[in-house]
């Protein structure tokens, strides 16, 4: 019965891991849910009125006139200058001789509308995927450089730990903001996969100090020495034999980075550099607030946190609980 | 009567600590508490502190002087503690605090509870410090705990415990983290002590000889209960308990005899000449010469930081020779290949909870040499060699699907036998291989490597701080001080008439 | 002394100079960059510099559309041989305020300071950002103290309005040489204000200039109050939430916010009307239009089916929901690229280009832009059709990317969205190397030719960010340039406007409301559509 | 000493390390600047000159020279947009910043020591699980949340505080305008150094120096407030320092909403504008500072905890 399954049998023992663990699977239900389009598919369609209120507040009806207005009245004096297009516009204009059909809107959704009338809920649905996709990739990128780079600075030692140490004190020496700026503005705005680029070069720095102290630790202690006498090469002792006795280290800053990436990414957002329009996250939704706030059109920046804040507290409660099962130490 | 403790019972959740304990201690008297570790001698000492920690559930009674310290108020206690009754710890390095200084931790104890001025405490510390024999108290008055030797840091602790006059010394193992020279000077304080102030001491201690020397009642606990209990001379003289009389035996006498050794051919394995290593700027080994012959066994003595253990990893190339040569059968050790020589060199290390990697079961833990050697057809095969290996050395097949938390101590150590013997070594350095266990389990496998040594053909290189075991263990020994080789001899001469006074001191610290 | 005892006269004469208590508190969106004229370009800037600088002309208050009237000329500008000279006469007794840079004695403004003011912008050591409206100098001559004679390179009716440009006040040689480079921080002027203290991008603090010349206005001596207090807030909902809180005066910034306080039909709801807060409501002398890169290889060039395109991506484009939902009804539609307030501009012009994306659809259709599978509609040869859109990282640009999309998905063209700073945005554009962009043109001076060269041919690469080379267009553009103000010349801006919308060049969207409030106890403030502030025209009432 | 002075060597390389970092992002993405500052319109021999005399047209390593040498010298030139000497810039801004930084951190740090202390000490009960999760909560929400809120409501509603603003004299900042802020900041930082300050103490909780302490009959109050934080005070002293000139630029939100002229504010500010001298000044500015910050830890760690000797 492996030192894992021992973990797990701890973990079942935590009330509150098991609760959060729940939650964090019911989010990344949902987030799957959503990739896949069972739910939240048409999030960017426009069912309300703009900035509809929510169901349970009273809507103010006189306020939106719905429908979109039909072609405006166009000017028939020509001042002397022919229109190249006159004529196939004249025949087009003839055959669509019907007004156009003017959609219908509803006045309050369940939980409200944003500007455009699309549909809170919705959108903090896709929002969920978004987030939870950024903030999961994003760390495991930055896991897996700071994994990387921490195993060769801490193994190997000499010039290269002095090289990735002195990257480390560049990388940690430019202010975040700064840095992440610069290469935001370098890979310039391509969506989710920039913001995931972002946030994973810049992330590694915490997570390379951690693994390079454990290999520190771990490289003179006996069963490192056993296996050089049996004969493992030096990969072999760095992946096969430290690195499963690093990983619950690794485990642990990966789950604490998806939610500092989840929250850096609503900074990102508020500053220009979120995710694209095409998509939405908890960061764009949270980026519109300000302007929406102040005109008391609260039913967003609500949804917004309060689905945020679910995701995070779980995430990070299953984290705290991962982290105490993997290391009794600290009981 | 100082203390008697009756059908004291203490549990941490499910687990049963102590089985309800009943002994009491005299006025003016040393009680030795004798058990293994897990027996629960220290938590009934700590239960008389009230010092256990908050999970804890204390049943019984234990009296002091007519109160009962079970139910007495946190005031109550705090005024004892440290004044009527104070402890010894047997870490001195981490009991004391590392940002404070020595003096300011002795007087603390003073000021606490007699309320001395600032003065007055400095000066009755610096008595203090020179009544537990500290060289130049003054001096180490501002010193930081770091910056003394293990030694002085317990006599600092012994200082800090008898500051205030109390009735009741308690020492919990408060010599086996110091070397064996340093031992025999603490306890003989502590006697000293114990007569001139007239104080009861309790003495908790794993080693039954040691508790003979010192104690005038001996109580044997085992697993949570009292085994024996009496004056130490019948304790000693007539021992009842079968468990007793096994502690008693096991102990490798210096006047056991040796088993007949099998084979007398003295052909040469391996030589060094002149090896020597430097960390950083220390001379950890200068120039160490010797000789293995094939099939017997060198033993290794030194105390900690003589150097011993980094000789070991040096003949096994673990570490980089800053010098020296080494010949394995005639061929220059260092110019072999690196998976060749690996094939007739290995090593069992001390600490069985760390040689074993935690994440490999048993199973790959012995498969991975023969599949980095190429050993045996496919993993079947090598799977087959493996339980093979596990039989040789005393385990069930059904092992090699656990992991090593699920063994204990002198299991685990079986294992990194097996594991050693998986590439059929010519040589086996073992690496002080029985020190981290039991006085019980140490004797079982000090036989078990004789056994294969007979049956492989095998020499080892055995290395470690404890005489006796070397002297069961060696044909030849050698005596390791400060990197060098002060001594070398067969193993009876050098018992019989020590040359050097290094070695001379070593014999003399072994409690008769 | 002499000068410090005719100061005092001054002060205590009869009519009631500014009252030092009264001090007008406004706040900028936008941090300042400087106030040395010559070497500033934006508008924050020159709303400072407007009230410490005096330039020769200035406009009346209230008069709509905006009229020239003398400053600290003495009259109108003479303009002779056929609008190329024009020459002016300075009024006497005007004075710089005091400042170190003269030592104390009182500096008298003259013509000579204007020409100096005026060379400065075609020094290329200065870099001016507004070098492009004074290049129309070809020399300056002072004949004596008071007069100033300006001869141009080419006929310009409207270079009086130039000479009306806050930037075009006098500064004084003797203060630029003695603060050097940091001539920006320490602006000497003749005009009705100085600089009291000043925290960079922080606070600007003016008070009133004592030794300010006598202007009256309806027997009052102005400025009346006795300093403005100007604090940098770049959040909306800091600027609002001070404007209510009364830790503003007057808030001019708050278009996102507008439909907190202004009902549907422009007017103030009642719960602020009630507090005595007043609004000022007015339309701002610019156009907001989206243009195609006439250059570009997909969407440029004056083949049919390009123009098909421009039209169909015209007509899909809903400027009713930009002004309903990205300015929340604060916005005026624009028919025609000369806006209200400005010289030139026709109120019943409509423009030729309707919302009709059905109609869209068809055209596009009919000329060949069949769907591919993937619902995306490719060019008539088949290589794909992609209409890139550049746009700035911000939140309000984020909305005008999203109306976007909506409009090309649905006519069914694929959009990809070009997200680039504003300086990096402006080189491009320069190089007429982006495709689609919004853009924005504000008047410099209240003339409809600051507009009409827009679409110039040989402007493109500066201002005409179209890059429009048509030779009919040029060609009554030059034409226009020769006319003063009149019917003829509106009869060629007519035909312009309408080769703009055949070529389909622009969709001109809208131009937006100005809407000031202000606290019950700011008096007689006017929206003026072209003056920065009205800081010199406005009174307090304080509390008895 | 020659432990300082090797560590004051050690700045050399990561101070290039820095400056090729900076020089290389904001070079290949600062653009060109010269469109922007020509204004509305301007012709293409405008532009060259400009481009001249900002010395954008010189060839790359000439331009990394000149940024060498503006380091060495700490002199930045002049912004491009303002025209104002960076070194005035930055030296203007950075009392403002510090105005707010250094309450918020001392406050912050000292709140969240006694809480952690607290909890620490009745680990596993009620409370500490309730001040955990409650900490995790606060965690959870972004930054821009609790500005736009406690804005909206302290500042505009209850109008305890000024919504915006910032005084001249340091009294007025202090008691008027920096308060509502360090609110803010304050209320953000409390949790997560709760949590870290918590596990600090547990770590020393569980050394056996408390249990000999407790063994000679000291108060439980005095194992705590004497031993304990006495040791913990190490990582959270350091902790703190570290803290700081990331924090210079990091506030930047807080003090945008908030209209305070600080650093953080001017990078972005900067950044929007493409205003390459006070983005190089900045980055070199905090990146000093934060070396220095650490330097300081370091020494602060060795002269707090006697067993690290400088080696």
């Amino acid at each position: 019965m492996s030192l894992w399954l021992l973990a797990w049998q701890r973990f079942l023992r935590d009330r509150v891991g098991i609760a959060s663990a729940i939650v964090v699977v019911v989010f990344i239900a949902i987030a799957a849910a959503s990739a896949a389009g069972w739910v939240a598919r048409d999030w960017g369609k426009e069912v309300g009125v703009s900035y509809a209120p929510p169901r349970f507040v009273k809507p103010n009806p006189a306020e939106q006139k719905a429908g979109l207005a039909g072609p405006s009245d166009v000017s028939r004096n020509d001042y002397g200058i022919r229109d190249p297009l006159a004529p196939e516009l004249a025949e087009i204009r003839a055959g669509l001789a019907g007004a156009s059909p003017t959609e219908k809107r509803a006045t309050s959704l369940a939980f409200g509308a944003d500007k455009w009338g699309r549909d809170v809920l919705q959108k903090a649905v896709k929002g969920t995927e978004t987030s939870l996709v950024v903030g999961l990739a994003s760390a495991a990128l930055a896991a897996f450089l700071g994994t990387l780079f921490g195993a060769f600075a801490g193994y190997r030692g000499g010039w290269v730990d002095d090289f990735f140490n002195w990257l480390y004190s560049v990388f940690t020496a430019i202010p975040y903001l700064l840095l992440v700026l610069a290469i935001a503005a370098v890979l310039g705005q391509k969506g989710v996969s920039t913001v995931i680029l972002i946030l994973g070069l810049t992330g590694w720095t915490g997570i390379f100090r951690l693994v390079r102290a454990e290999y520190l630790k771990h490289k003179v202690r006996e069963y490192v020495l056993a296996a050089d006498s049996i004969g493992a090469s030096d990969a072999r002792r760095m992946f096969a034999h430290i690195l499963p006795n690093v990983s619950h280290v690794v485990l642990v800053q990966l789950s604490l980075h998806v939610v500092l990436f989840i929250k850096s990414e609503v900074i990102l957002s508020f500053l220009g550099f979120g995710v694209g329009i095409d998509t939405v996250s908890w960061g764009s939704m949270l980026a519109e607030a300000p302007s929406e706030l102040i005109l008391g059109m609260w039913w967003q920046i609500t949804a917004a946190t309060i689905a945020m804040a679910l995701a995070v507290t779980a995430f990070s409660l299953f984290t705290d609980s991962v982290r105490d099962a993997l290391d009794p130490r600290l009981e | 009567m100082m203390v008697s403790i009756r059908e004291l019972r203490v549990g941490f959740g499910p687990v049963e600590a102590v089985k309800g304990v009943t002994f009491d201690i005299p006025e003016h008297a040393t009680v030795a508490l004798v058990g293994e570790s897990g027996s629960g001698k220290s938590v009934s000492a700590l239960s008389i502190m009230r010092l256990l920690p908050p999970n804890a559930r204390a049943g019984g009674r234990v009296l002091y002087r007519g109160m009962d310290l079970l139910t007495a108020s946190k005031k109550q206690m705090r005024n004892l503690r440290g004044s009527e009754i104070s402890m010894v710890f047997q870490e001195p390095m981490s009991s004391l605090n590392p940002v404070f200084s020595v003096g300011f931790q002795v007087a603390e104890a003073l000021r606490e509870h007699r309320g001395l001025a600032r003065r007055a405490a400095r000066e009755r510390t610096l008595e203090l410090l020179q009544e537990v024999g500290l060289a130049d108290p003054a001096a180490k008055l501002g010193r930081y705990p770091f910056q003394l030797s293990g030694g002085e840091q317990q006599r600092a602790m012994i200082a800090m415990a008898i500051a205030c006059e109390p009735q009741l010394l308690i020492a919990d193992e408060p010599t086996s983290a110091l070397d064996v020279t340093v031992q025999k000077q603490i306890l003989e304080l502590l006697a000293e002590l114990k007569r001139r102030r007239r104080m009861s001491m309790l003495f908790i201690t794993h080693d039954l000889s040691l508790a003979g020397s010192i104690a005038d009642e001996v109580v044997v606990m085992r697993a949570g209960e009292i085994r024996e209990q009496g004056s130490a001379k019948q304790v000693f003289a007539a021992p009842r308990d079968d468990y007793t009389r096994m502690l008693l035996d096991l102990r490798p006498r210096l006047d056991r005899p040796r088993r007949p050794r099998k084979r007398r051919d003295d052909e040469i394995l391996l030589e060094a000449r002149g090896l020597r290593k430097r960390f950083d700027g220390v001379e950890a080994v200068k120039g160490a010469s010797f000789r293995v012959l094939k099939g017997k066994t060198l033993g290794l003595v030194g105390e900690s930081g003589s150097g011993k253990t980094t000789l070991g990893l040096l003949v096994a190339r673990l570490h980089e020779a800053s010098g020296g040569e080494l010949r394995l059968q005639g061929e220059d050790a260092f110019r072999v290949p690196r998976l060749a020589f690996k094939r007739r060199l290995q090593v069992v290390f001390q600490n069985p909870y760390a040689s074993l990697n935690p994440r490999f079961s048993i199973g790959q833990t012995l498969t991975e040499p023969m599949r980095i050697h190429g050993l045996g057809g496919g993993e079947a095969e090598r799977r087959g060699l493996a339980i093979e290996l596990l039989a040789k050395v005393g385990l069930t097949a059904d092992a090699l699907f656990k992991y090593p938390h699920e063994f204990s101590g002198g299991q685990r150590q079986r294992i990194a036998i097996a594991r050693a013997l998986t590439l059929r070594p010519d040589l086996l350095v073992c690496d002080e291989a029985v020190s981290a266990l039991d006085v019980s389990i140490q004797a079982q496998l000090l036989n078990l490597l004789q056994d294969l040594q007979d049956e492989y053909a095998m020499s080892y290189l055995f290395i470690s701080h404890d005489l006796a075991v070397v002297k069961y263990m060696a044909d030849e020994v050698m005596v390791m001080k400060d990197g060098e080789i002060v001594e070398m001899a067969g193993a009876d001469e050098i018992y019989a008439e020590p040359k050097h006074p290094y070695t001379r001191a070593l014999l003399a610290s072994i409690p008769r | 002394m002499r000068a410090l005892g005719l100061l005092l006269a001054l002060a205590i004469s009869g009519a009631q100079a500014a009252d030092p208590a009264k001090i007008l508190r406004v706040t900028f969106q936008a941090a300042e960059t400087g106030f040395d004229p010559a070497k500033v370009s934006d508008y924050y800037s020159g709303t400072v510099i407007e009230a410490i600088f005096d330039p020769l002309l200035t406009y009346d208050y209230l008069a709509r559309p905006a009229t020239l009237v003398p400053n600290t000329a003495v009259a109108l500008p003479r303009i002779t041989d056929g609008g190329r000279t024009y020459t002016l006469q300075v009024r006497r007794g005007i004075y710089f305020a005091e400042d170190a840079a003269f030592k104390g004695a009182r500096r008298e403004l003259t013509a000579l300071d204007y020409a100096y003011s005026l060379r400065r912008f075609l020094d290329p050591k200065n870099r001016s950002p507004y070098a492009f409206l004074f290049e129309g100098i070809a020399g300056i001559e002072t004949p004596d103290r008071q007069t100033i004679v300006i001869r141009l390179k080419r006929t310009d009716f409207n270079f009086a309005h130039v000479l009306a440009f806050p930037l075009a006040g006098a500064v004084a040689r003797e203060a630029i040489e003695h603060y050097g480079d940091e001539s920006a921080a320490h602006p000497v002027g003749s005009g009705p204000f100085r600089l009291k203290r000043y925290v960079r991008s922080s606070k600007i603090v003016l008070e009133a200039n004592p030794g300010f010349r006598e202007v009256t206005r309806e027997g009052e001596r102005l400025p009346k109050i006795g300093g403005v207090e100007v604090s940098i807030m770049e959040e909306t909902q800091s600027r609002w939430l001070a404007f209510q809180r009364g830790e503003s005066d007057m808030e001019y910034q708050l278009s996102e916010v507008a439909s907190a306080f202004i009902t549907e039909d422009g007017k103030l709801r009642p719960e602020f009307a009630a507090r005595g807060i007043q609004l000022d409501r007015s339309v701002d002398p610019e156009i907001i239009y989206l243009y195609f890169n006439m250059q570009d290889k997909t969407v440029g060039g004056l083949a049919k089916e390009k123009i098909a395109l421009r039209r169909a991506i015209a007509m899909s484009y809903s400027v009713d929901d930009q002004i309903r939902i990205i300015r929340k009804g604060q916005a005026v539609r624009a028919q025609y690229p000369i806006p209200p307030g400005v010289a030139g501009h026709d109120p019943d012009y409509r423009s030729a280009i309707p919302h009709d994306p059905r109609a869209a659809n068809a055209l596009l259709d009919r000329f060949g832009y069949r769907r591919g599978a993937d619902g995306f509609r490719r060019m008539p040869g088949g290589e794909p059709l992609v209409i890139r859109y550049s746009s700035m990282p911000t939140e309000r640009d984020r909305q005008f990317d999203e109306l976007m999309k909506r409009a090309l998905d649905s006519i069914g063209v694929r959009l990809e969205i070009h997200k680039d700073r504003f300086p990096e945005l402006l080189k491009l554009e320069n190089q007429c190397r982006l495709m689609v962009k919004h853009s924005a043109w504000i008047a410099d001076y209240p003339d409809g030719d600051n507009f009409m060269q827009l679409l110039y041919g040989p402007n493109s690469g500066q201002s005409n960010n179209a890059c429009y080379k048509s030779a009919e267009y040029d060609k009554r553009y030059e034409r226009s340039r020769l006319l003063p103000q009149g019917p003829a010349r509106d009869r060629l801006y007519h035909e312009m406007a309408r080769l703009m919308e055949t070529d389909t060049v622009w969709l001109l969207t809208d131009s937006r409301y100005r809407n000031v409030l202000l606290q019950p106890r700011v008096q007689g403030f006017h929206k003026h559509p072209v003056m920065h502030q009205e800081w010199l025209y406005i009174d307090l009432e304080l509390p008895r | 000493m020659s432990y300082l002075v090797r560590r004051l060597w050690q700045f050399v390389p990561t101070l290039a390390g820095v400056i090729l970092l900076v020089f290389f992002l904001f070079n290949w993405v600062g653009g060109d600047p010269a469109y922007m500052l020509a204004g509305k319109i301007a012709s293409p021999e405008a532009i060259e000159n400009i481009r001249r005399q900002i010395g954008v047209d010189q060839p790359y390593w000439v331009q990394l020279w000149i940024f060498v040498k503006q380091v060495a010298t700490a002199d930045f030139g002049a912004s491009w947009s303002t025209n104002e000497r960076v070194s005035q810039i930055f030296a203007t801004r950075l009392g403002p910043s510090l105005t707010v930084l250094i309450p918020l951190l001392l406050a912050s740090t000292l709140l969240s020591l006694a809480v952690a202390m607290l909890v620490a000490y009745y680990r596993g009960s009620l409370t500490d699980r309730a001040a955990m999760i409650g900490c995790t909560v606060g965690q959870s929400i972004s930054i821009l949340v609790y500005i736009l809120v406690f804005q909206y409501v302290l500042g505009y509603q209850l109008a305890w505080f000024p919504v915006q603003g910032w005084g001249s004299t340091l009294g007025e900042n202090l008691t008027r305008y920096a308060v509502l802020p360090i609110v803010v900041g304050v209320v953000v930082s409390l949790a997560p150094d709760i949590r870290l300050y918590r596990t600090f103490f547990l770590d020393e909780i569980g050394q056996d120096y408390v249990r000999t302490a407790r063994a000679k009959g000291l108060g439980e109050g005095r194992v705590l407030w004497l031993h304990v934080l006495r040791n913990a005070a190490i990582p959270v002293a350091t902790n703190v320092l570290i803290q700081l000139p990331g924090l210079l630029a990091g506030a930047f939100l807080i003090e945008r909403f908030f209209s305070i002229p600080g650093i953080g504010r001017e990078v972005i500010l900067a950044v929007e504008r493409s205003d390459f001298p006070v983005i190089k000044a900045v980055t070199v500015y905090v990146a000093i500072a934060t070396m220095v910050m650490n330097l300081t830890a370091d020494l602060l760690y060795r002269a707090l905890d006697p067993r690290v000797q400088l080696k």
